[in-house]
């Protein structure tokens, strides 16, 4: 299952749909949202996503994941919009008939999620500032009255 | 010809639109495209080294020459996660 | 949060568990029962403990594994008693600021509950005959009439 | 002196019994505990190369020496998870 959604993230439907009776593992990784990032306090985030070539991308994910892994079933949830304090911005799980395919499965999918599927974040500072997030790019200050 | 190009994020943000429309020759590849932007567009002249091209939803080499009717867009750094 | 069920996992209740703001991320890992192993069918298992140590022994496992990595909370729970198909006998939940941490210490914990924690799994096979599992021992087949 | 033994999952099964009472003298290791049950319960005789023994909750070497009072168990190769 690959989803973009401006939801929240129902966890118990992300690991229903990776149950299988076929699986000995299950790992579920969430993303969640961090109130200190270097001492710097965040209020809340945005997510911003190109939303086809996003879609595209988990799927290239999960097929390859399939290729390198022995898994049942795979399921990568983003959220898009604005994610509240302590709320996951990213589920990903997978089911496995053995435990270490899982976790690996599981570490890569993420690692390579935020190397390459066009989705951006907005730290929404507690001071009232915000800026996109691109690692690498010098950063800009938003105003406040972002036109999106 | 003219193209089309998707904002994303700090780009959208610094364009200050969603979309740009841009002039390019015929046969122009991905690298003269930035170079042009840059000219054009003055607030992505310091992002244009950090910018990767997207052609049709997949990552382009500079060198991949643009044709009419693709879906272009500028993809900045990812943050997703 | 340490604790040894008869009832139903319940995974909202074990994510509830490990939730802070603190947190960038959540690694949840469910063992769950597989119907088919090596070509043989089980219809079902049951889990036996010592449960004073087992408990000491989980607890062990979570300071362990707080020594070792960067975590904000862990739990362990593992189920007793008769566990159906498809179900989870155990999960593990850390969270932690860096999702490399989650996964390690996630990974490590299921990887060390396995060998030294006191909990022994029993399969019912399909067939009627069951057998407690003992890595390393030769095998007893259990009448169906254990007195336990 | 008089030990209760408690038994586990195929150790339990074999006894047919939770615990066991088994008389050892005084300054007996877990290693001649271990010799003594092969000897009283023929059942656990095969078993006993692959079982550890718990003193009080932790595992025991085979040189450790019983004490009266301890709490005791066998605790065959641990299959949970």
């Amino acid at each position: 299952m690959i989803e973009l959604t401006q939801d929240t993230i129902n966890t118990d439907a992300v690991l229903d749909s990776v149950a299988s009776t076929e699986a000995g593992a299950v790992v579920l990784f969430l993303g969640t949202t961090r109130e200190f990032t270097a001492g710097r306090q965040t209020a809340s985030l945005d997510y911003e996503s190109y939303g086809e070539m996003a879609q595209r991308k988990m799927e290239e994910l999960e097929a390859d994941a399939r290729r390198r892994w022995s898994l049942i079933e795979v399921t990568l949830v983003h959220r898009l919009g604005h994610v509240g304090l302590g709320e996951a911005s990213v589920a990903i799980a997978v089911s496995s008939p053995h435990r270490g395919d899982a976790f690996t499965a599981g570490q890569w999918l993420i690692d390579t999620l935020k190397e390459i599927v066009p989705i951006w974040k907005k730290e929404n500072w507690a001071d009232g500032t915000s800026e996109w997030v691109h690692p690498g790019m010098p950063t800009t200050t938003c105003p406040e009255t972002d036109p999106k | 010809m003219n193209i089309e190009v998707k904002l994303f994020a700090a780009a959208r943000q610094a364009a200050n639109q969603e979309t740009l429309s841009i002039e390019i020759a015929e046969g122009a590849t991905v690298q003269q495209l930035k170079t042009e932007l840059g000219q054009q567009f003055p607030g992505l002249k310091t992002m244009l080294d950090h910018l990767l091209v997207a052609i049709d939803t997949e990552y382009a080499g500079e060198d991949q020459v643009l044709q009419a009717g693709q879906d272009i867009a500028l993809i900045p750094p990812v943050s997703g996660g």
